[in-house]
């Protein structure tokens, strides 16, 4: 036994930086390094014609619809929910504002009959969330499988051409040099990082999505809360509806097809954690893109769509292994 | 479009004259296909009921659509369960429905086999489908003699495919880049969709991007091909020409306008289904068919693929399903 | 002899220095007393011990012998047990599958679930609590039922060293004595404890030898347990704090106005026909067992459960009942007591907690006002010595007791009426625990109506005006402060229990076995 | 502290209720309810065939492959994963079985073969995401892309026909007049509900998914333990790819499609929790036949595709709400 002993009491430990910026902006930047790489594969293998401005162009109109899905998706996961419905979501928006009924009322009526469908159908996987207590993986399903059936059931499966040339030939058309669609997305990404970063009601989803019992005991609203996280993502599904059938000139039970798995993994691939209470949408969007440019450059060299696939999973875990600076920092704690 | 003809009555329907008309036993058909989940398809499906429903003798039973075989393999076991006379079936995968055809042959009853074709004649009755290949080789053909008739010595050809794990897909290709073989063109760059306007629109506009000029473009199937030519008229591209795929009535349309780079269709009909009903009724009432000399339904029939162009398109328009 | 040697420990986290230099030494057969503030590396030490924390330097011997401490099991087959801070329980599973996880009586791979629920059992009734069976679901046990499951799975390890951190912050007087008689149980027996708490009159009940840790190095090793508090302290904060509870200041505001009025409020199987009111600038302590249904009757008026019976109101106004939302808006506030699971968003940064219940203060047409946001929870964090003091921090980076200060950061911040604190002290360290008291002090002379809930009779009786005392979910007394003592209330609330006499008062001799 | 307590242990010590168990088994009385009423529905609108033997059997047959699948989900599931993988699996084993160097070697040879294709790629899964740390749904994302193009590839698309007679014949047949797949069927459940239930393995595999770091802590390798759980997984789906080529007597990459949304669907209804740490087989296995029981009912009654899918949206949240015991059981503190 040794004897006691006082030592200089006076000692102190340094100060640190704030960490989480820090892990943020490491994370985001590993990602938009596999961004990087891939455009940079993409330019090797296609010098011609990968960063020309038509193709750069067409990658961003196909990643509009789902660019715009994945925000909502965003949301909702970061809430600490899930949301399958989607594309059937989707599609039953865009069959809705191209049946021939809605398609007589001009342009502005099926703009609004796309969103109101959208937000209806979200709003509805809220309250049995919410308020009806089911979980969200099956409040969702559920809701895949219904608007689905309705969305079949008004088209009776059949294409629905869009003859509303108004809606057309603004949707399909340019702003400024640039495709409306494009417009659309940036538009929908920027006002999601705002709520989600700058406002009470972006604030209360991470609180939700964190602890629900911590965030209902500090006052807040939880069940509304959700119901109005799930109505934004039936919003964005209603906002993505117009735009796959301003590109298909058609509405179609078919539209959104994998929509839930391709939204959740870019939101996942992006860094936010399935689990909720973390997240961020610019994340988000290089997810979405990265999926978008691997998708190109398959296309552009002529590849089989049994390698695309393989190559697919390849690419998914090198993505997230190059970001992994984050599951490196927290492996104390979640090892 | 297809807006314009939502409210025709099926387009296609068989077994319009003759005795066979003539009310005759009571027979209850089976019928199992994949899911309705495009234009053609949904047609199929439609059509077998529109014509189940021209014959007072007919009970149909229509089992779910599913894409999943072993699901499948399940509904026509219920139907077998069922005790139906005939059975109609649109096998999602011919090889994988074999068995459970065989079983209802011999369980005694007759099998229809639309379409995708079983692995052996053991396990149906009749089959009547449409040439895939044929339909590839047709295609493929009327091309070569577009561009042979403008002259041109090293076209590029796009293709933009089906679902390609589906083998009606790997023989329309096949029957496509032989016929262009022999014409000596070869097939330039080629995407897959499944058979969705949405697919098609993005496929599309990625192959458009990777094809600075085309000179042709074969699009298997006509309900991508909405989107399909979504994606070209977004591209503003009309330097080449373009051939569909099935015979949808909204390209048939497109062709007779011949405004754009549409100029001809391969058929691939989905009347068959009509027909398939029609011969199963006959079956279940062991009739033959009038016209011919054997008292007995052939054992094979297939559908003849094609190419509906400026020309002919108003001979076909009947045929034509909506997308 | 020596049991276990640590020298020269360091651990760093990204960004933090946690460990440096830490020395610590362990006899058989003693209870070694752990001190230090919060965050001055207690648990992360504790962490390294048990195999969960990989040192970054520094060595161990355990019985005179080098060795390394890989993983949890190497610890646990060394013969070191842990009861950790952060009650780590599976809440999912039964307790008798808690207590034996990772080390299940099993044949072939099989459990023997009937040997594993009799130890259990047995574990159980050794501890003093034979109700709480091995088939209980844990998450659904009171923090203290939690503590005692935690408890039982260190002894069920037959281990040579136990380590306790904080066992006693969510334990009552009662439970606390238990808990020392298991302690008396275990030297005799030989084995070591090494115990963590920041009360320090425990550390002179069952204290053998006392390490003491300032901002992760040992400053003093091995003193004697009887050092003078006023020595310890210093040591651990390098200066001089009050410990006594604080001059009471004049309330400033109307004392007579009735604030918070709760009437014949019940919940089936919790409480019964509860009744209390608290007027402006006073302070109403809550004085009871565990298990009493102070937690519950807090979370009642907050509106976190829906009461069968009853009457709540603020001001006059009555609340809407089992309406959180409806209880803030009336201006109630809890600072509840479990502060992970009710409280805290770990993920987020320390402000973004802070801030939580005061969004709209904070916002203009739901924009966040963020400069200011930060520059008020920095105050505020200041002003309960939080450290470090750095709003942008994640929570989970933060050690217990300073969790538990933005906890009570949150209603400081949002300024209320009506103010529930449920232990508000749990874990908390001398010195900023002074500074708690003042600032409780500083809102009720605010005119804020403060109820408090402690398991410590002390902090009761020195804090509040008035006592509740509650047995079984019933009001047995209401009286004011200073015509109470804490033998006193300590008969009230265990009379009707077989004895009484065994009840000690924290100031008692250092060791009772039974 | 109470002298009785401490000195007689024996005392009263009230035996409260096993909460669990009561709930558990609340929840799946409920569940079995809307079975009986499924069935009763069944009955009442097809009486002459619904509850026939050939109808039985047909329905146990239809449910064998996703139950024995949905068996390993639950596995995952309750550790606190999830697998996107298995239909991918179930696809590239079936295909590896039966190609044609495979069959060369005769019925056990396929067997093993199925087995060990299952078990390596939910083993790669486990590694992945245990020692990789790569969140399962990303890990199994890149699994499903990945055995997807690997079977269409091994494959060359086609369908491979099962040509070795031995096999067919012992997996299409009977064993005392029960089809061997039905058999199949229930050993998987009984060995999955022993080591769920029974063994240190099971208890652990609920410690890991209700708290990981708390069953780190308590000295359980917890990577070792995921990896497993995942190499169960992928086990399963060998299990259930030898049940599809038997049933379809062919192998091809179609097969197995949308198993991994239909094995989750069924464990959630049946009760088990998707965040981990609570679950049952015995739900799972009533999830299942839910499931195949609302289908059949459907094919019964030809009804149509559309309607089918409103109907099963409806069903999904009925069967919910019908066992919603627990969800009120928690409401005090969760609502
Ligand atoms: N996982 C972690 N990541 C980053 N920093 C950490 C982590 N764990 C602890 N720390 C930091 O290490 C320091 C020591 O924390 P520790 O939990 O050991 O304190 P403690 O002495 O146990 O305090 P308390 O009495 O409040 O429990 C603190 O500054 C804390 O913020
Ligand atoms: N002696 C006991 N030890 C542990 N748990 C108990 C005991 N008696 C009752 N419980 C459980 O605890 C629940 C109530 O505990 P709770 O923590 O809410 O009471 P409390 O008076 O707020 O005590 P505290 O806040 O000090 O923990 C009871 O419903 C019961 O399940
Ligand atoms: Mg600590
Ligand atoms: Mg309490």
């Amino acid at each position: 036994m040794t004897e006691a002993r006082v030592l200089d009491p006076k000692s102190a430990a340094p100060q640190e930086p704030p960490q989480q910026r820090r892990n943020l902006d490491l994370r985001l930047t590993g990602l938009l390094g596999v961004l990087v790489v891939l455009c940079v594969v993409g330019y090797a293998t296609r010098p011609d014609s990968f960063l020309t401005e038509a193709n750069i162009s067409t990658m961003l109109r196909l990643a509009a619809a789902i660019g715009v899905v994945s925000v909502g998706m965003t949301f909702v996961i970061i809430s600490g929910g899930i949301d399958l419905s989607v594309g059937s979501i989707v599609a039953l928006s865009g069959v809705w504002m191209t049946t021939v009924a809605t398609q007589s009322y001009g342009p502005v009526v099926m703009v609004l009959c796309a969103l109101l469908v959208g937000l209806g159908c979200g709003l509805v996987n809220g309250v049995l969330i919410s308020y009806g207590k089911i979980v969200p993986f099956i409040a969702t399903l559920a809701m895949y499988a219904s608007a689905k059936g309705l969305a079949e059931r008004l088209s009776g499966r059949r294409t629905q051409v869009v003859t509303e040339t108004g809606f057309s030939t603004f949707f399909r058309g340019d702003i400024l040099g640039v495709p409306v669609l494009i417009w659309m997305l940036a538009a929908v990404f920027a006002v999601g990082w705002v709520l989600l970063n700058r406002t009470t009601f972006g604030r209360r989803t991470f609180a939700v999505g964190g602890n629900a019992e911590a965030a209902r005991l500090a006052g807040i609203d939880v069940r509304r809360h959700t119901a109005l996280v799930y109505g934004i993502a039936g919003l964005c599904c209603g906002i993505a509806a117009l735009m796959v059938v301003a590109r298909t000139t058609s509405g179609a039970s078919t539209n959104g097809m994998f929509y839930e798995l391709d939204a959740i993994a870019a939101v996942v691939i992006g860094g936010t954690l399935l689990s909720g209470g973390r997240g961020s949408l610019i994340g988000t969007l290089i997810g979405v893109l990265i999926f978008t440019v691997v998708g190109n450059i398959f296309t552009q060299n002529n590849l089989d769509t049994d390698i695309q696939n393989i190559a697919k999973g390849v690419i998914i875990i090198a993505a997230v292994l190059l970001q992994r600076t984050t599951a490196r920092r927290r492996g104390t704690r979640a090892t | 479009t297809s807006n314009e003809s939502a409210n025709t009555a099926p387009n296609a329907v068989a077994g319009g004259s003759g005795q066979n008309t003539q009310p005759g036993k009571q027979v209850t058909i089976g019928f199992s296909a994949p899911a309705a989940d495009h234009g053609w398809m949904a047609a199929m499906t439609k059509n077998a009921k529109a014509q189940a429903d021209e014959f007072s003798d007919v009970t149909f039973k229509a089992t779910e659509g599913t894409n999943d075989v072993n699901q499948q393999i399940g509904q026509v076991e219920t139907l077998i369960n069922d005790k139906v006379d005939v059975l109609v079936v649109l096998p999602f995968d011919g090889k994988a429905l074999t068995e459970v055809g065989r079983q209802a042959m011999d369980a005694g009853i007759p099998v229809i086999n639309l379409d995708r074709v079983f692995d052996t004649p053991l396990a149906y009755r009749l089959w009547i489908g449409g040439d895939n290949y044929r339909m590839g080789v047709n295609a493929g053909e009327y091309i070569a003699s577009q561009l042979k008739a403008k002259n041109i010595t090293n076209p590029i050809i796009g293709e933009v495919a089906g679902i390609d794990s589906l083998p009606l897909t790997q023989e329309r290709s096949k029957g496509f880049s032989d016929a262009l073989a022999k014409a000596g063109f070869a097939v330039g760059p080629r995407v897959s969709a499944s058979f969705t306007s949405e697919s098609g629109e993005q496929q599309t506009a990625n192959l458009l991007q990777s094809a600075p000029k085309l000179d042709a473009l074969w699009n298997h199937d006509d309900d991508q091909g909405i989107g399909v030519m979504a994606a070209i008229d977004s591209a503003g591209r009309k330097e080449f020409v373009m051939v569909g795929g099935a015979g949808s009535r909204n390209m048939m349309d497109l062709i007779k306008a011949d405004s754009g780079v549409v100029k001809a269709t391969v058929l691939y009909s989905p009347s068959m289904a009509s027909s398939a009903i029609a011969l199963a009724r006959l079956l279940g009432q062991t009739k033959g068919i009038g016209d011919m000399a054997e008292h007995d339904i052939p054992a094979s029939i297939t559908t003849y693929s094609a190419v509906v162009t400026k020309e002919n398109v108003d001979q076909y328009l009947d045929v034509g399903f909506d997308s | 002899m020596t049991l276990l040697r640590m020298a020269g420990i360091g651990k760093t986290f990204p960004g933090v220095r946690a460990l440096d230099q830490v020395d610590l030494e362990v006899a058989e057969g003693e209870v070694h007393c752990l001190l230090g503030q919060n965050g001055a590396g207690k648990s992360t030490l504790i962490k390294v011990l048990a195999g969960a924390h990989q040192p970054d330097d520094g060595e161990i011997s355990w019985r005179g012998a080098r060795t390394t401490l890989p993983s949890p099991v190497a610890a646990l087959r060394l013969g070191i047990a842990t009861m950790y801070q952060e009650l780590d329980l599976v809440s999912d599973i039964s307790v008798a599958e808690n207590v034996f996880l990772g080390h299940e009586p099993a044949r072939f791979g099989f459990t023997r679930r009937r040997a594993a629920r009799d130890l259990t059992r047995t574990l159980m009734t050794r501890l003093g609590h034979p109700e709480i069976g091995p088939d209980r679901e844990v998450g659904l046990l009171s923090a203290a039922g939690q503590q005692l499951v935690s408890m039982a799975r260190a002894l069920a390890h037959d281990a040579r060293l136990i380590v306790m951190d904080e066992p006693t912050a969510a334990l009552a007087a009662d439970e606390v004595d238990n808990l020392f008689r298991i302690v008396g149980e275990l030297t005799k027996d030989g084995v070591a404890v090494l115990y963590i708490s920041h009360r320090l009159e425990e550390i002179r009940r069952i204290g053998s030898r006392v390490t003491v840790l300032k901002d992760g190095r040992t400053v003093a090793a091995n003193l004697p347990a009887d050092t003078p508090t006023a020595d310890l302290v210093d040591l651990m904060s390098g200066r001089k704090v009050e410990t006594v509870f604080p001059h009471r200041e004049a309330s400033t505001a109307d004392t007579t106005r009735e604030v918070l009025t709760v009437t014949g409020l019940s919940r089936e199987g919790e409480f019964r026909d509860v009744g209390f009111h608290v007027r402006a600038g006073e302070i109403l302590g809550i004085a009871g067992l565990v298990g009493a249904g102070r937690s519950e009757i807090l979370e009642t008026v907050f509106g976190a459960r829906k009461p069968d019976a009853g009457h709540i109101s603020v001001d006059g106004k009555p609340v809407r009942p089992g309406s959180v939302v409806a209880a803030v808006k009336a201006g109630i506030g809890l600072a509840p007591e479990e502060r992970k699971a009710q409280a805290l968003l770990l993920d987020l940064p320390v402000a973004h907690n802070v801030t939580l219940s005061s969004l709209p203060a904070y916002s203009r047409a739901g924009f966040l006002d963020r400069a200011r946001e930060l520059k008020d929870s920095k105050t505020t964090l200041e002003r309960l010595e939080l450290r470090p003091a750095d709003p942008r921090r994640l929570v989970a980076e933060f050690s217990g007791g300073n969790q538990q200060k933005a906890v009570v950061a949150r209603w400081l911040v949002r300024g209320c009426k009506v103010l529930l604190l449920d232990e508000p002290t749990r874990g908390v360290d001398v010195g900023a625990r002074a500074e708690l008291y003042r600032v409780i002090h500083e809102l009720a002379a605010a005119g804020v109506a403060v109820v408090l809930v402690s398991s410590e009779v002390a902090e009761v009786l020195g804090l509040a005006d008035r006592v509740l005392v509650l047995r079984d979910g019933e009001v047995i007394a209401d009286r004011r402060a200073d015509e109470l003592t804490e033998s006193a209330v300590l008969d009230m609330v265990m009379a009707g229990s077989a004895v009484t006499e065994a009840a000690v008062t924290p100031d008692d001799a250092p060791e009772e076995t039974p």
